[in-house]
């Protein structure tokens, strides 16, 4: 599929029309007159992007000077590949969303807002300059916050309020961090030109926070289960299969490869990704809403590729074959997570009713085993890269990682199973409505997870290897422990444990947060500026000093008039000139 | 043949001589005093010309010489202050014109406001012909008989009014000027017992300390204090200026104030400047910045317009006295330029501020200040009138007063004495107090303002306007009228031109 | 008088007198006033820039007035003065245009005009000076024009807070004149543009000079709302909308600000005074402003009082920008002086549509208006996104280029600042904009304007619409030969030479 | 030499009386008389200055003052007369400082 015969000048228009067509059609959207219009060609604008990347890297990086302080548009391999499953998942939720939001009166304001999303995402994978990419970021980032609380309650306000907060936060730590690297690359902005030192903790701190937010990473995760949940359907779609992986893309743009291997920061991303993994399992198995369950599954699919990360970082000379893992990782997860949201969709929107036809559940357990790393799907090669590269991992991590691996995969499935069960009890009566636009892209989408990642050249599996006993039994074990401890589960715990309120509540560490604000909150640092501007005016000043004074100063007025006063005066005026001219020193 | 010389006699003399047909013709008094004007106007605009192609000049008149004779002595400080003069009286008294056509034709009273007309131009323009006088007058003596003319017929002008409260102010008055040229002759007689000779460019020469001068400079200073009404000598200048009409308090403080000043500038910077001890500059300082504070204060308190602008005249007197060690400090001519500067730029703006507040009293009735609001609906070109000339008693850009304050101000800091510099700050934030209070009624918007039906004449409100727009633009054209203070140095020390009719 | 001369008198005149004609019009002739004004800002635009033409070919105009041997006016055309010229007339055409519109049935018009037009003139002026004093003549000047538009609704608190402004203008005015008065004593009178003339005095005078200097810095703070001194800025909202879109975001604290940027790049010169290490309690000072206005702005319910708030600590940018020695620095401070003023600008012209269309004052009020004027708050949206430092509008480039120059400096708790103020930024402008677009409307407006196509009269709208455009082409293009970025690097580029 | 020492002192003395008169008394004729009593004491210092010490030419100038002075004081005192009355005419006193009966307590005149 690399096909870099193709003419430059088509690749750059392809490249300008990636992030440009969406923008277009949003403006198009906000004027009344031609709404209509831009709404039909709304689900289709991803394409342009989608064909960009077909057509493969392209060698050149198109400069464009004059756009915001100089920035350049390219795709190079890993940009390539975010680019093909981004624009896939955007114009499949596109689709989606066009029926699935039919019936709504904000589907204009909600598409608006979609498109600035797929913009802001697609510019960030194209740009390769610093500048260009911190741009579409924040596009991306604020535009998103029209997405999670279109439908506009108190729990949508609240995710988006908190999503806020948090970007940002994540924006200031990341335009710091910007600062810091093209200082370092001496004024350099294009990628390929900067230098991120990885001795400079303060840097990569903020990396890892900036991008974390982003990716969920552990302290930062907690807008992610919230938002989930609010956000209609094909926008918590977007949002976790293809979103959250700019985080991601941010971690390898910001650090390229360096000589100097830091141990420091190879085990810090391990730990960090081992435990998103774990903390999000643990958490999602006790909540009650799917959506939120599969939140919580993709903050601990981010944590498995913040492995990958570290371990990249661990092994420096591993570093492109790192990236090439993470980007078919997050390949995988985003088509795989893509489908399951848009299924669980699907399935509240279309049958309501208890029983489900039986493809519906296909569709829904193919994209959970591909997540938990069954042979033969997407999930497998992904993982078999990732092996690939932890085994290059230096000694003391190669044996944990090793072990923590199937684990995550167990963890997973449990995880899933428990998220798809919850779908089932879903009660109200079978309304069958029309909107087969979902159904048709949903079947696309989960036609993209199993045969995509088979087709691309670039994954190094060899066929053989896949149907070698090892590695189909290295597949198969985790994930079958996983379905039986969840049937127990199940059994045990029966309706109770899945009914009643989830135990801990959703986005746990924002309580944490919230409780701390409220605690501030009596002496917040700003109270005892007391009403501001009050300060002493001169004015004031001196018309309080003459009404004291008015008496007294009417008087002595009153005393320097009189006759008496004035001889005195003219006296004592002449005497002590006389005194001062002779300078005390009379003649006589 | 006519020179200088003739122009200065003509300066003196047109004023007397209208001054007099007007006394006899008094029903077109208002037409003749405008005449006089405008000639005096005429002749101070010759003089000027002739001066700066020929420079100082001294003139026996008559041809008598010195010990008896009355000597003119025209240089560059006599020049720029008689056009003062000029300027403010022509002015003046086109509101004067304007103002008593009103009064009469109004109020009907023929006999109480025509009396009033008939008898302020004659003793005008014989004030006039006497600050005219005194500005170019070379000996101590004439200056004692034209300081006397001036201050009597302020003291009738002041009584004109009619008023209880101003026939008692033009009484102390009158007391106080008594008392004032008493002393100032006394000073006089000793002057003349010890050098013999009376001439102030001669005087310079010869004066040489001894007990005996030092007392009559005692007394000529204390004389002409209580005539520029400084500090603690201020009580008799409220309530005179407040209480006269309107064109008299401005000829009051604008021009009478001003001719004892000149006096003292002669006095202190020029004659006596050698041998004065720098401490007794420090004496009137202090006093000038007492002046500053506590006129500023009172005016603060005021409930009337006129009080607090006349209050506003001693605070401003502080500044020109403040200027006073300044030019005793100052080894260029910058303090010279200042105090010039600041004395004509008082004099419009002053006599600009009073004849708007006498507009604003003819229409309102009252000039109790609480009660001016929205006055701006009713005479907009009188309250502009009035907040212009309160600018330049800021010494805000560009008027006078600013180029004034700034060159004393860098005066003060280059001698190291910047408590001089500051205290002249202070007092022109102080000044901002005070014509705020008034400015904030007058800009304020009543839609109901009751004023009397009589609508003011043109001619009043726009003199007010020119005048006040002079003393703000006097700061940008300073350099040519003190161009001439450099043609005629105030007596150089070499010898004067001496010419013979 | 040469020809350079007189283009410069000509860009002051083209304000001055229309408004002293609008002075002689009475108060019923609208258009011929309207007229006025417009023919003069546009006629002012066209040799503004014949001058920027000029002077971009390396030609310098000047022209000398000498009052007394040691008073001399001067204007002389330098790259800033072209800046802060250029910033000035762009946002009084427009906001001409825009109190056209504002002021449409309101009194005495006449009276308001006359005084906008001279106000403009004087900040021009104060741009142009080409001297110490000629610059603290203008500089008075500003506070005596600018009181009559403070108070021009005449009500009770108009006059309060015209009582409160004229007090904190005039002392800081005395302050500085002293300070004006004592440099020229200490090193004679002092000209802009040239090589910065303190050097040569610092010997003798070290003490004095610093003195000075934060005498300087309290006289202009007053107008640059630096925190202790910026207690006559909230007051003064209660101006209306046109006077506090021009003033107070742009002409009157601009000149403190630029008056900052005088004293420390041409008379002390950035080497002298980091030898004097004046700069260091400059860049606190101006940090301490930068929090402190933040913070009150996030109490403030009143729409202008916070936008008020934000212009104080937007201004300190420009302050610490100056006081970070490095060319970078310079580039963000002064950059921003002018993406400041198009944001601000753009901020008030929407408050006062709010405040005229449909009587709204408070944030409160605001939930949900973006329905009922959705191209306002659109505006509005981008001034605010701009201020934050969103990345493609205006605001970030400055953000970007004080970040850089701080970092350059190794000054790292500048970068610290820059952050903690934008999220404070976001702070308060965020919650303004969710409450306009995404919350429903909860109370009811008093209908003012009956606008039949557009949400209000098109005089209303369009100003905040093309400053709003601007803001993002600014930023956009910033790389562009003719943005004000380009201009501000050949300003620094002169000033700190290769 | 005594004599004229004599003569400046008496005129010093009528100065000083003078003076006196016209602070402390408080009815206007009394203050106008001592008005005059003090020019005329000038005078007579100026009248001794003009006879020097040599005794041989008597300088006519101090004479010509004090002529002029004397003219001088006339017309002030006319006014001051005038003034007098009208002050009588409208107050009733001729008091600058107007002392009623305690109860109403001094009349602050403008």
């Amino acid at each position: 599929m690399t096909g870099n015969h193709v003419l430059p000048e088509l690749q750059i228009l392809l490249l300008s029309l990636g992030p440009g067509f969406p923008l277009v059609i949003a403006l198009g959207l906000m004027v009344p007159s031609c709404r209509r219009l831009a709404f039909l060609m709304a689900s289709w604008a991803p394409l342009p992007a989608l064909l960009a990347s077909l057509y493969g890297p392209s060698a050149i990086a198109v400069e464009v000077p004059w756009f915001f302080m100089g920035s350049l548009i390219g795709l190079d391999r890993t940009g390539q590949i975010f680019l093909f499953f981004t624009s896939l998942l955007w114009l499949v939720a596109g689709i989606f969303g066009r029926d699935y939001l039919a019936a709504d009166e904000k589907k204009y304001r909600f598409f608006g807002y979609f498109l600035f999303t797929m913009s802001g995402n697609f510019g960030l994978i194209l740009s390769q300059g610093v500048l260009g990419f911190y741009l579409f970021f924040s596009l991306m980032s604020f535009a998103a916050y029209g997405l999670i609380i279109h439908h506009g309650t108190r729990e949508a306000m609240r995710a988006g309020r908190i999503y806020l907060v948090l970007t940002v936060i994540g924006e200031v730590l990341l335009f710091i961090a910007m600062l810091i690297v093209t200082r370092d690359s001496g004024g350099e902005m294009a990628f390929s030109a900067i230098k991120t030192s990885r001795a400079d903790t303060l840097l990569m701190l903020l990396l890892f926070l900036g991008f974390g937010i982003k990716a969920g990473a552990l302290p930062l995760h907690g807008w992610l289960p919230l938002a989930h949940p609010v956000a209609p359907v094909p926008a918590s779609a977007v949002l976790s299969g293809a979103m959250i992986k700019a985080g991601l893309l941010g971690w390898l743009r910001f650090m390229p490869p360096d000589q100097a291997a830091t141990p420091f920061w190879g085990v810090f991303f391990l730990v960090a990704g081992f435990a998103a993994a774990f903390y999000g399992v643990v958490i999602g198995l006790t909540q009650v809403d799917a959506k939120t369950v599969l939140a919580y599954s993709s903050i601990s699919q981010m944590g498995l590729m913040t492995v990958i990360v570290g371990s990249g970082l661990l092994v420096p000379e591993q570093w492109p074959q790192a990236t090439t893992a993470v980007s078919l990782y997050a390949m995988h997860h985003g088509l795989a997570k893509g489908s399951l949201f848009l299924g669980v969709g699907v399935a509240k929107k279309k049958w309501t009713g208890a029983k489900k036809p039986w493809w519906l559940w296909v569709g829904l357990w193919l994209p959970a085993l591909a997540l938990a790393g069954l042979p033969l799907t997407s999930g497998a090669i992904a993982k078999y890269g990732m092996k690939e590269i932890i085994a290059q991992v230096p000694e003391p991590w190669h044996g944990l990682t090793s072990l923590l691996l199937p684990l995550c995969a167990l963890a997973t499935m449990l995880l899933l199973c428990h998220g798809i069960s919850l779908i089932r009890p879903a009660t109200g009566r079978t309304t069958i409505e029309q909107g087969q636009g979902m159904l048709v892209s949903w079947a696309v989408n989960l036609a993209a997870v199993a045969a995509v990642l088979w087709l691309w050249s670039g994954s190094s599996m060899p066929a053989g290897q896949t149907f070698a006993p090892a590695s189909l039994w290295n597949g198969l074990w985790p994930a079958g422990l996983g379905a039986l401890v969840a049937i127990a589960l199940g059994r045990l715990g029966g309706r109770g444990v899945y009914q009643q309120k989830a135990l801990i509540p959703a986005g746990d560490v924002m309580v944490v947060a919230q409780w701390l604000g409220e605690l501030m909150k009596p002496w917040a640092c700003f109270q005892f500026f007391g009403k501001s501007g009050k300060g002493f005016s001169l004015a004031a000043g001196t018309d309080e000093w003459l009404r004291r004074r008015e008496a007294q100063l009417k008087k002595g007025e009153k005393i320097l008039q009189r006759w008496a006063v004035v001889g005195t005066i003219f006296l004592a005026m002449i005497i002590s000139l006389v005194y001062l001219f002779t300078a005390g020193n009379f003649p006589w | 043949m006519p020179d200088t010389a003739f122009w200065a006699v003509c300066l003196v003399v047109v004023p007397l001589f209208f001054a007099l047909i007007c006394f006899v013709r008094s029903d077109q008094a208002a037409v003749l005093g405008l005449l006089a004007a405008g000639l005096n106007a005429l002749a101070a605009l010759a003089m000027t010309v002739f001066f700066v192609r020929s420079g100082p000049l001294r003139y026996a008149i008559g041809g008598w010489q010195a010990p008896l004779g009355i000597n003119f002595s025209i240089d560059g400080l006599s020049v720029l202050l008689v056009a003062m003069t000029a300027v403010t009286g022509l002015s003046v008294s086109m509101y004067a014109r304007g103002y008593f056509s009103l009064r009469i034709g109004s109020a009907g009273e023929i006999n109480r406001h025509g009396h009033q007309r008939a008898f302020f131009w004659p003793v005008w323009l014989l004030l006039w012909g006497a600050l005219n006088g005194l500005f170019l007058s070379a000996d101590l003596f004439n200056v004692y008989v034209t300081l006397e003319i001036i201050g009597l017929s302020a003291v009738v002008l002041t009584a004109l009014s009619g008023k209880p409260a101003a026939r008692l102010a033009a009484m102390r008055y009158l007391l106080v000027s008594l008392l004032g040229s008493c002393s100032y002759l006394f000073g006089v007689a000793l002057l003349y017992r010890s050098y013999g000779i009376l001439d102030m460019a001669a005087l310079a020469r010869l004066i040489s300390p001894a007990p005996l001068m030092w007392a009559s400079l005692a007394l000529l200073t204390t004389g002409l204090l209580l005539k520029t009404a400084l500090f603690p000598l201020h009580f008799w200048l409220p309530p005179a200026h407040a209480n006269a009409l309107a064109p008299v308090s401005a000829i009051l403080s604008g021009l009478v104030v001003k001719a004892s000043f000149y006096l003292m500038l002669r006095l202190w910077g020029d004659i006596f400047a050698q041998v004065l001890p720098f401490a007794a500059y420090v004496l009137l300082g202090v006093l000038g910045c007492g002046a500053v504070l506590w006129g500023a204060v009172q005016a603060l308190l005021q409930k009337r317009l006129k009080m607090l602008i006349a209050y506003s005249t001693v605070a401003q007197l502080g500044y020109l006295f403040i200027a006073l060690p300044l030019i005793r400090l100052d080894p260029g001519s910058s303090a010279w330029e200042a105090v010039i500067l600041l004395i004509m730029s008082h004099a419009c703006a002053k006599s600009a501020m009073f004849m708007a507040a006498g507009s604003i009293f003819l229409k309102a009735g009252h000039d109790r200040i609480d009660d001016l609001a929205g006055i701006k609906e009713v005479l907009p070109i009188s309250s502009f009138a009035f907040v212009l000339a309160g600018v330049s008693l800021m010494g805000f850009p560009p008027s006078g007063g600013f180029v004034g304050k700034w060159l004393l101000l860098g005066v003060s800091l280059a001698g190291g004495e910047w408590w001089w510099g500051v205290m002249l700050v202070i007092g022109s934030l102080l000044a901002a107090g005070y014509v705020y209070r008034v400015a904030s009624r007058l800009l304020v918007f009543k839609v109901t303002f009751f004023s009397r039906r009589q609508s003011i004449p043109p001619v009043m409100e726009w003199s007010a306007v020119l005048l006040a727009l002079l003393a703000l633009l006097l700061g940008l054209l300073a350099g040519y009228p003190l161009g001439l203070l450099e043609a005629g140095s105030p007596f150089p020390l070499h010898a004067c031109r001496e010419v013979m009719p | 008088m040469n020809w350079g001369g007189l283009l410069l008198v000509m860009i002051l005149l083209s304000s001055l007198v229309p408004g002293l004609i609008i002075f002689a019009l009475p108060e019923k002739s609208n258009r011929p006033r309207t007229f006025l004004n417009l023919g003069g800002a546009f006629l002012k635009l066209l040799l503004i820039l014949v001058m920027i033409i000029g002077i971009y070919k390396g030609r310098h105009f000047a022209v000398r007035w000498q009052l007394l041997p040691g008073i001399e006016l001067a204007l002389n055309s330098d790259p800033l003065a072209a800046l802060f010229s250029t910033l000035s007339t762009v946002l009084w055409l427009l906001t001409t245009l825009y109190a056209v519109g504002y002021l449409e049935q309101s009194p005495n018009r006449r009276q308001f005009f006359g005084y906008f037009s001279i106000c403009v003139t004087v900040t021009v002026g104060i741009a142009l000076a080409g001297n110490l004093i000629t610059f603290l003549l203008f500089y008075e000047l500003l506070t005596l024009t600018t009181y009559p538009l403070v108070t021009h609704r005449g009500t009770r608190e108009a006059l309060a807070a015209g009582r409160v402004y004229l007090a904190y203008t005039l002392s800081g005015g005395a302050v500085l004149l002293v300070a004006v008065a004592w440099l020229q004593v200490l090193a004679g009178p002092v000209d802009f543009g040239g090589q910065p003339v303190l050097a040569s005095v610092a010997a003798t005078h070290e003490l004095q000079l610093i003195v000075i200097f934060f005498m300087f810095i309290a006289g202009l703070g007053v107008k640059a709302a630096l925190v202790p001194l910026h207690g006559w800025l909230p007051r003064a909202m209660v101006a209306p909308a046109p006077v506090s879109a021009l003033l107070h975001a742009v002409a009157v604290v601009k000149a403190g600000v630029f008056g900052i940027v005088r004293i420390v790049h041409d008379v002390y010169g950035i080497g002298f005074a980091a030898g004097l290490n004046l700069l260091l309690p400059l860049s606190i000072l101006a940090s301490v402003s930068i929090i402190y206005g933040s913070l009150c702005a996030l109490r403030e319910d009143d729409l202008k009082k916070r936008l008020a708030y934000s212009t104080i600590s937007q201004l300190s940018y420009i302050v610490l920008g100056v006081s970070v020695a490095g060319p970078l620095a310079a580039i963000g401070g002064l950059v921003h002086l002018v993406h400041q003023g198009l944001m601000k600008i753009t901020l008030f012209f929407c408050a006062g549509n709010l405040a005229e269309t449909l009587g709204v004052h408070r944030i409160s009020e605001m939930n949900g208006i973006a329905r009922r004027m959705p191209l306002t708050m659109a505006a509005f949206s981008v001034g605010a996104l701009g201020m934050i430092g969103f990345p493609p509008m205006a605001g970030f480039v400055s953000k970007w280029y004080l970040g850089m120059g701080a970092l350059a400096t190794g000054k790292m708790w500048v970068v610290a600042i820059l952050a903690v103020s934008t999220v404070l930024n976001a702070a308060y402008f965020l919650p303004i904009l969710i409450g306009a677009w995404f919350k429903p409307q909860e109370c009811t407006w008093s209908e003012q304007v009956v606008a039949v196509r557009l949400e209000t009269r098109w005089m209303l709208l369009v100003p905040p619409l093309v400053t709003a455009f601007l803001v993002v082409t600014v930023g956009l293009l910033a790389n562009a030969q003719i943005s004000p970025l380009a201009w501000v690097k050949l300003i620094v580029g002169r000033e700190f030479g290769p | 030499m005594n004599t004229l020492f004599l003569y400046t002192m008496s005129g010093l003395a009528l100065f000083a009386i003078g003076l006196h008169g016209l602070i402390r008394s408080s009815h206007l004729l009394r203050k106008i008389l001592a008005a005059n009593l003090m020019s005329s004491g000038v005078f007579l210092i100026m009248i001794v200055g003009a006879c020097g010490t040599d005794q041989v030419m008597i300088d006519p100038v101090p004479h010509a003052m004090v002529l002029t002075g004397i003219v001088v004081s006339v017309s002030t005192t006319a006014v001051a007369l005038v003034l007098v009355c009208l002050v009588q005419e409208t107050t009733n006193r001729a008091l600058l400082w107007q002392k009623r009966k305690r109860g109403q307590g001094g009349r602050t005149d403008a």
